[in-house]
C-alpha cells in the first residue's frame, strides 16, 4: 500500500481548503457575498473533482497524500480510491444543482445587507461540501470522526431554517441521533487504537490482515461504530429522525441530505468492512445488514405508499433506497466470484440514487412552491401545469423503481446476479418487492398528476430551476448507459 | 491496597454515582448541578492517570462554558418541566434499555480485562521529533504538527456550530445583539468581582496557552479561561454582548482557522508540503498559530454559550 | 510525606463527597449550588495537594485553572436564576 | 487492578449510564446530559489506552491524549448547538401557544 | 529544618482538612440555607488556605510558591463573591422553588 505522496496528492488538499476557505470568506463577508462565493467556488470544486477521478482512473491506483510530510501511523494520510473519486465527483454535481436552484429562496433582498437564513445556508452548504470531501478522502479513523461531525454540524442546522416548531423538533432529534452514532465510532476508533496503536486505514489493513489471536477488541469496535454509523445513515430500525428532517427541510436541504449526506456514513461503514477490517466481515455479521436492509426496503416502501404529503413520501423513499446500500455487505463482501459484481451494483445504487433523489426532492419543491402545499390528494393535474417539474419527478422514480435505461435498473440488475451467483436467493424477492412496491408509490403520485384538468398555479416558478431538477433525474437515467471508465473506477482500490 | 489505590477507588465510586445521579434526578436543575461537580471530579481522575492537559481542558471547560450553558438552560426550561409529567419511558422500554446498556459495558469491560499490560505507543515516535520543533509538550506536536489537520478541521466545526446557533434566531433579530445572560440588574459584588478578576484571569490564560509549548496546557485551554472570563464580564454587564453581525467580530472568529490555513499552505512553499513547517521557523509558527487560536477559542465559546441574537429587530 | 499528602488528598474527597447530599436532599436549588461550590475548592485542595505527593507536571496548573473558575457555578446560578415570583 | 484499569472501567460504566439515559430519559435536556455521559466515559476510554502506551519513560501516549482534547471541544460544541435548538423550540412552542390561545389584537407578546 | 517544615505541613494540611470536614457538617446539619452558607465560607477560607499554607514548604521553586498565593487569592475572592451574591440570592426568594 503506498504510503507516499502521490504526484497528484496536491488535489486531495485542494478538495478540502477550496470549500474550507470559501466556508470562512463567506462567514466573514456575509450578506451577498456568501452566495456569490459559494457559486464561484463550485466549478473549481467540480474540476478539482474530476481531476482526481481522472488521475486514478488514468494510474489505476489510489491517491495519497501525506499530511505536513509526518507518515502515519504517527502522522495522517489523505487518500482517494475509486468509491471516493465516484463521491467527490457525485457531490460536486448535486450541491452546485442544489445551489442553483436555491437562489431564489435563499436570495439576500436589496434592502438588506444581510439576512438570517441566506447567509446560514450559504455558508452550511459550503460547510457541507468541505465535511464531504473529508468524509471521501480522510484516512485516518480519527479524522474521518472529525469529518463526521463536521458533517452533523453543517446538516443540522438546514433542517430548521424556516424556524418552525416541527422543523426544530425534527432538528433536534437528528441531531441527538447524529451525536449518539458519532460517539459510538468513536469509541470503536479508541477501541482500535487501543489494539494496534494505528488509526490509518491502509495500515490497519495490513495488520488486520496478519492478525491472529484475540479479536475480541476488533469485534467490539467493530460493532459499536457499525451501529453508530447505521444510526447516522437511518439504517431501519434508527430511521426515526429521517423522514421529519428530510420533509421539513428547505427542498434544496432535503436534497442534499438524502441525497450526500446520508451517503458519507454509509461511505464509512463501507470503508470499515471492506478495508479496515475484512478479514472480520463474518457472513453472520454481513447477513445481518444486510437483513436490516431488507427491512428498510419493506418497512420504507410501504411507509411511503401510505404517505400523505409527497416530501414525506419521498422522505420514507429514502429510508427504503438506503436499505439497497446494505445489500452490499453480504454481496460484495468475502472472496466469492460474485463480489465484483455485488460491489459495482452497490456503489451504482449510491450514484443513482443520488442524483434521482436530488432531482424528485427539488421538483417537489417546486410543486410545494407553485401549488402552495404537497398534500398528494391535492395535487391531480399538477403534471399538466408543471410538465418539466413532473418529468423530473417520474424520470427519478424511474430508476427507484429499478426500470430500465437507468441507473437504479443496472444498481438493482447487479445486486440480483450477484445475490443469484452467490446461492442468497433471498435477498433477491426483497429487490424485486422493493422495485414493485417503488412502483407503487411513484404511481401513485405521477398518475393522477398527468390526469385530469390543469391543476391553477398559485405562484409560477422560473423554468431554470425545472431545469435544475430535471437534468439530476436525467443524470440517474444517463447512468444506465454506464461507460466503462465508470466501471472500472469504481473498482480501482478494492481487493488489493 | 496503597493509600493511591484507596483514593483512585473512592474516586471512580464518586464519579459513578454522580452520573447516576444526573440521570435519576428527578428535577432538571439538580441534574444539571450533578453534572458540574461530575466535570469536576473527572478533571480529577484525569489528573491521576498522567492526562495532565485533558485535566486542564476539563477543569477549563467543565466549570466554565458547560456549566454556565447548562444552568441557563435548565432555569430557562423550568416551566416546561413542570408540565412534563413523563419524565422516563415505561418498564418495558426501561428494561430494554438496561439489558443494551448492561451488554454493552460487559464487552467493553471484557476488552478492558482481556488486555490487561501494555498496549502499543506512539510515545517514543512523538518524542522522538520533538527536538526539532523545540516543544517539550508532546501534546502539542500532536495537535500542531503531526495531526495538525485534525486540529484546524476542529475549529471549523466550531465555526459551523456557531452559525448553528446564530441560525436559530428570530428573523427580525438578525444582525443584533444576544440576549443578556442576566435577568436582573446584576448584584455589586458580582460587578466587583467582574472587575477584579478578568486580569488575573487573562495573565493565566495566557500562560497555560504559552506553558502549552514545553507543559501541560495550550492554546485550547488558555482560550477557554479567556472565554470564561468574558462571560463573567458578560454577566455582570459590564459590557454589552456584540452584534453578530459586525466584521470584526467576524474576523477574531475566523482568525485561528485562517492563520492554520494560510500557514498550512505556506508549506508548500517553504516547507514540504501542506501543514508541514520548515524546522528552523517551527516553533515560531505554531505559538503564531497558537496566538490566534486562543483568540478564535475565546470568542467562540462565549457566544455559543450566549446562543443566537434576540435583541434588536425592533419588537413592536 | 508523599503518603500522607494522598491520604489528606483522600480525606478531603471523601468529606466534600459527604457534601454532596446536599445535592440530593436540595431542598431549594441554592443549596445544591452551595455543596457544588464546597466541591470546588475541595477539589483545589485535592489537586494541590495530588501536586505535591506525585509531583505530576501541570497539576497546579489544573489547580489553578479550577481556582480561577471557583465562583463560576455559583454566580451562573444567582445570574441565570429568575427572581423570586419569575417563571 | 490498577488506577489505569480502574479507569477504564469507570469509563466502560459511564458509557452505560449515558446510554441508558439517553435512550430512557424523555426530556430532551437529560438526554444532551446523558450524551455528554457517554462523552466522558469515551474519552476516559482514550486515557486508558494512552496509559497503556506508557513505554521507556514516558507517562503516557500523547496521541490519544491529544484526541481527547480534539473531542470535547466538538462534544462542548454540540451540546451547544443541542441546547440551542432545544431552548429555541421551547420559545417557539410557548409563543405558538400563546398566538393560538389568545387572538386579542392588543396582544403584547412579551416573552421571558 | 526539613523536618520541622514538614511537622508544619502536617499540622496545616490537617487542620485544613478539619475545616472541610466542618464545613460539610455545617451544610449537612444546619437548619437553613443562610447559615449553612456560612459554614460554606468557612472551608473556602480557612480549609484551602491552611492547606495553601501547609504547602508553601514543600514548593520546589518560586513559581511554584507564586502559583499557590495565586490560587488561595482567587479562591478567597471568589468566595467572597459567591457569599456575598448567594446570600442576597437566598434573601430574595424566601420560598424556595421545587
Amino acid at each position: 500500500m503506498p504510503l507516499a505522496t502521490s504526484p497528484a496528492g496536491y488535489l486531495l488538499v485542494l478538495a478540502i481548503v477550496l470549500p474550507v476557505s470559501g466556508m470562512v470568506l463567506s462567514f466573514v463577508l456575509g450578506g451577498r457575498h456568501a452566495e456569490r462565493i459559494a457559486l464561484a467556488t463550485a466549478p473549481f470544486g467540480l474540476a478539482i473533482a474530476i481531476a482526481i477521478a481522472a488521475e486514478v482512473l488514468k494510474t489505476g491506483q489510489p491517491i495519497t497524500y501525506i499530511v505536513g510530510g509526518w507518515s502515519p501511523p504517527l502522522g495522517i494520510a489523505l487518500r482517494a480510491d475509486g468509491f471516493s473519486a465516484v463521491m467527490l465527483v457525485t457531490s460536486a454535481l448535486v450541491l452546485p444543482a442544489a445551489m442553483l436552484y436555491a437562489r431564489a429562496y435563499f436570495a439576500t433582498p436589496a434592502t438588506l445587507r444581510e439576512k438570517r437564513a441566506p447567509f446560514a445556508f450559504w455558508t452550511l452548504m459550503q460547510g457541507l461540501s468541505a465535511a464531504l470531501a473529508v468524509v471521501f478522502t480522510g484516512g485516518d479513523l480519527f479524522t474521518l470522526y472529525v469529518a463526521l461531525e463536521l458533517l452533523t454540524f453543517a446538516a443540522v442546522p438546514l433542517v430548521c431554517l424556516d424556524g418552525r416548531a416541527e422543523t426544530l423538533e425534527a432538528a433536534l432529534r437528528y441531531l441527538l441521533f447524529a451525536l449518539l452514532g458519532s460517539i459510538l465510532y468513536l469509541l470503536g476508533v479508541g477501541l482500535i487504537y487501543g489494539r494496534f496503536g494505528v488509526l490509518d486505514i491502509a495500515l490497519l489493513a495490513e495488520r488486520t490482515r496478519a492478525l491472529d489471536g484475540d479479536t475480541r477488541a476488533l469485534l467490539v469496535a467493530g460493532a459499536l461504530m457499525t451501529a453508530g454509523l447505521a444510526a447516522k445513515t437511518a439504517l431501519f430500525p434508527l430511521h426515526l429522525w429521517l423522514p421529519p428532517a428530510h420533509a421539513n427541510a428547505p427542498a434544496p436541504a432535503s436534497a442534499v441530505l438524502s441525497a450526500l449526506v446520508v451517503k458519507g456514513s454509509f461511505f464509512l461503514a463501507v470503508r470499515l468492512w471492506f478495508d479496515v477490517m475484512p478479514t472480520l466481515a463474518s457472513t453472520a455479521a454481513m447477513t445481518v445488514l444486510g437483513a436490516l436492509g431488507c427491512g428498510a426496503i419493506l418497512f420504507g416502501s410501504v411507509m411511503a405508499l401510505r404517505q400523505e404529503r409527497l416530501k414525506l413520501l419521498i422522505a420514507y423513499s429514502t429510508v427504503a433506497q438506503i436499505g439497497y446500500l446494505f445489500l452490499v455487505f453480504p454481496l460484495a463482501s468475502g472472496a466469492g466470484a460474485w463480489t465484483a459484481v455485488g460491489w459495482t451494483g452497490g456503489i451504482m445504487q449510491v450514484l443513482a440514487h443520488a442524483l434521482a433523489k436530488s432531482g424528485m426532492f427539488l421538483a417537489a419543491g417546486l410543486v410545494a412552491e407553485a401549488v402552495g402545499h404537497d398534500r398528494i390528494s391535492g395535487l391531480r393535474g399538477v403534471g399538466r401545469s408543471m410538465p418539466v417539474t413532473l418529468l423530473a419527478f417520474g424520470l427519478g422514480g424511474v430508476s427507484l423503481m429499478g426500470l430500465p435505461p437507468s441507473g437504479g435498473f443496472l444498481a438493482k440488475w447487479w445486486l440480483l446476479l450477484a445475490s443469484v451467483q452467490s446461492g442468497q436467493w433471498a435477498w433477491c424477492l426483497v429487490v424485486l418487492a422493493g422495485g414493485l412496491l417503488a412502483g407503487g408509490y411513484v404511481f401513485r403520485v405521477v398518475a393522477p398528476a398527468i390526469a385530469g384538468e390543469p391543476l391553477v398555479l398559485a405562484k409560477p416558478v422560473a423554468r431554470g430551476r425545472e431545469v435544475v431538477a430535471l437534468l439530476l433525474a436525467l443524470g440517474a437515467i444517463a447512468l444506465g448507459v454506464a461507460p466503462d471508465g465508470l466501471l472500472e473506477l469504481i473498482r480501482i482500490g478494492r481487493g488489493g | 491496597m496503597t493509600v493511591l489505590d484507596l483514593l483512585d477507588t473512592g474516586l471512580a465510586v464518586l464519579v459513578l454515582a454522580v452520573a447516576a445521579w444526573t440521570i435519576v434526578a428527578r428535577s432538571n436543575f439538580a441534574a444539571v448541578i450533578g453534572f458540574m461537580t461530575y466535570g469536576l471530579l473527572l478533571s480529577l481522575v484525569w489528573a491521576r492517570i498522567a492526562a495532565l492537559d485533558v485535566a486542564i481542558t476539563e477543569a477549563a471547560i467543565g466549570s466554565g462554558v458547560t456549566g454556565l450553558l447548562l444552568i441557563g438552560a435548565a432555569v430557562r426550561l423550568r416551566a416546561l418541566e413542570k408540565s412534563d409529567t413523563a419524565g422516563q419511558v415505561g418498564g418495558l422500554g426501561r428494561v430494554g434499555a438496561a439489558v443494551l446498556s448492561v451488554l454493552v459495558v460487559v464487552a467493553l469491560a471484557a476488552v478492558f480485562l482481556s488486555a490487561e499490560g501494555q498496549g502499543p505507543s506512539l510515545a517514543p515516535e512523538a518524542a522522538r521529533h520533538l527536538p526539532q520543533f523545540g516543544l517539550g509538550n508532546p501534546i502539542t506536536a500532536v495537535l500542531m504538527a503531526y495531526r495538525a489537520i485534525d486540529t484546524m478541521l476542529e475549529k471549523v466545526v466550531l465555526i459551523l456550530a456557531v452559525i448553528g446557533v446564530w441560525s436559530l434566531a428570530p428573523d427580525g433579530a438578525w444582525g443584533g445583539a444576544p440576549a443578556n445572560l442576566s435577568l436582573a440588574e446584576p448584584d455589586p459584588a458580582l460587578v466587583y468581582l467582574a472587575r477584579v478578576l478578568p486580569p488575573f484571569g487573562i495573565v493565566v490564560s495566557i500562560y497555560i496557552a504559552w506553558v502549552g509549548a514545553s507543559e501541560p496546557g495550550g492554546a485550547f485551554q488558555g482560550g477557554a479561561l479567556l472565554a470564561a472570563m468574558a462571560l463573567v464580564v458578560l454577566m455582570a454587564r459590564l459590557a454589552p454582548a456584540p452584534e453578530v453581525g459586525r466584521l470584526w467580530l467576524r474576523l477574531v472568529i475566523v482568525s485561528g482557522p485562517v492563520t492554520f490555513l494560510a500557514v498550512g499552505l505556506l508549506g508548500f512553499a517553504i516547507a514540504t508540503g501542506f501543514l508541514a513547517y520548515p524546522t528552523a521557523y517551527a516553533k515560531a509558527l505554531i505559538l503564531f498559530i497558537e496566538a490566534f487560536m486562543v483568540l478564535s477559542i475565546a470568542a467562540m465559546l462565549p457566544l455559543l454559550v450566549l446562543g443566537p441574537p434576540k435583541v434588536p429587530g425592533g419588537r413592536a | 510525606m508523599a503518603e500522607f499528602l494522598l491520604a489528606a488528598a483522600g480525606l478531603i474527597v471523601a468529606t466534600v463527597a459527604v457534601g454532596l447530599v446536599r445535592i440530593l436532599a436540595g431542598p431549594a436549588d441554592v443549596d445544591r449550588t452551595m455543596a457544588a461550590q464546597l466541591l470546588g475548592t475541595g477539589g483545589v485542595a485535592t489537586l494541590l495537594l495530588v501536586a505535591a505527593a506525585t509531583e505530576a507536571r501541570g497539576a497546579e496548573d489544573a489547580a489553578l485553572c479550577l481556582a480561577l473558575l471557583a465562583a463560576f457555578a455559583s454566580i451562573a446560578f444567582v445570574v441565570a436564576a429568575p427572581r423570586r415570583d419569575g417563571r | 487492578m490498577t488506577a489505569t484499569t480502574l479507569a477504564g472501567l469507570t469509563g466502560a460504566a459511564l458509557i452505560g449510564l449515558g446510554l441508558y439515559g439517553v435512550l430512557v430519559n424523555v426530556h430532551a435536556l437529560r438526554k444532551i446530559l446523558a450524551f455528554n455521559l457517554i462523552g466522558s466515559g469515551v474519552f476516559l476510554v482514550f486515557g486508558l489506552v494512552a496509559r497503556r502506551g506508557a513505554v521507556a519513560g514516558f507517562a503516557a501516549d500523547p496521541v490519544p491524549q491529544a484526541m481527547v482534547i480534539t473531542g470535547i471541544v466538538v462534544a462542548f460544541s454540540a451540546t451547544a448547538l443541542a441546547i440551542g435548538l432545544l431552548l429555541r423550540l421551547h420559545e417557539r412552542r410557548v409563543e405558538d401557544a400563546a398566538a393560538e390561545s389568545d387572538n386579542r389584537s392588543d396582544n403584547k407578546s412579551d416573552k421571558t | 529544618m526539613s523536618l520541622a517544615l514538614d511537622l508544619f505541613t502536617v499540622v496545616a494540611v490537617v487542620l485544613g482538612a478539619f475545616f472541610f470536614l466542618a464545613g460539610t457538617v455545617g451544610l449537612l446539619r444546619f437548619p437553613d440555607s443562610l447559615s449553612r452558607l456560612h459554614a460554606l465560607t468557612k472551608a473556602d477560607n480557612l480549609g484551602l488556605g491552611l492547606i495553601v499554607l501547609g504547602l508553601l514548604p514543600q514548593a520546589t521553586s518560586l513559581l511554584g510558591v507564586l502559583k499557590l498565593v495565586a490560587i488561595w487569592g482567587l479562591v478567597q475572592l471568589s468566595g467572597a463573591t459567591v457569599a456575598q451574591v448567594v446570600a442576597s440570592a437566598i434573601r430574595r426568594r424566601q420560598d424556595p422553588p421545587s
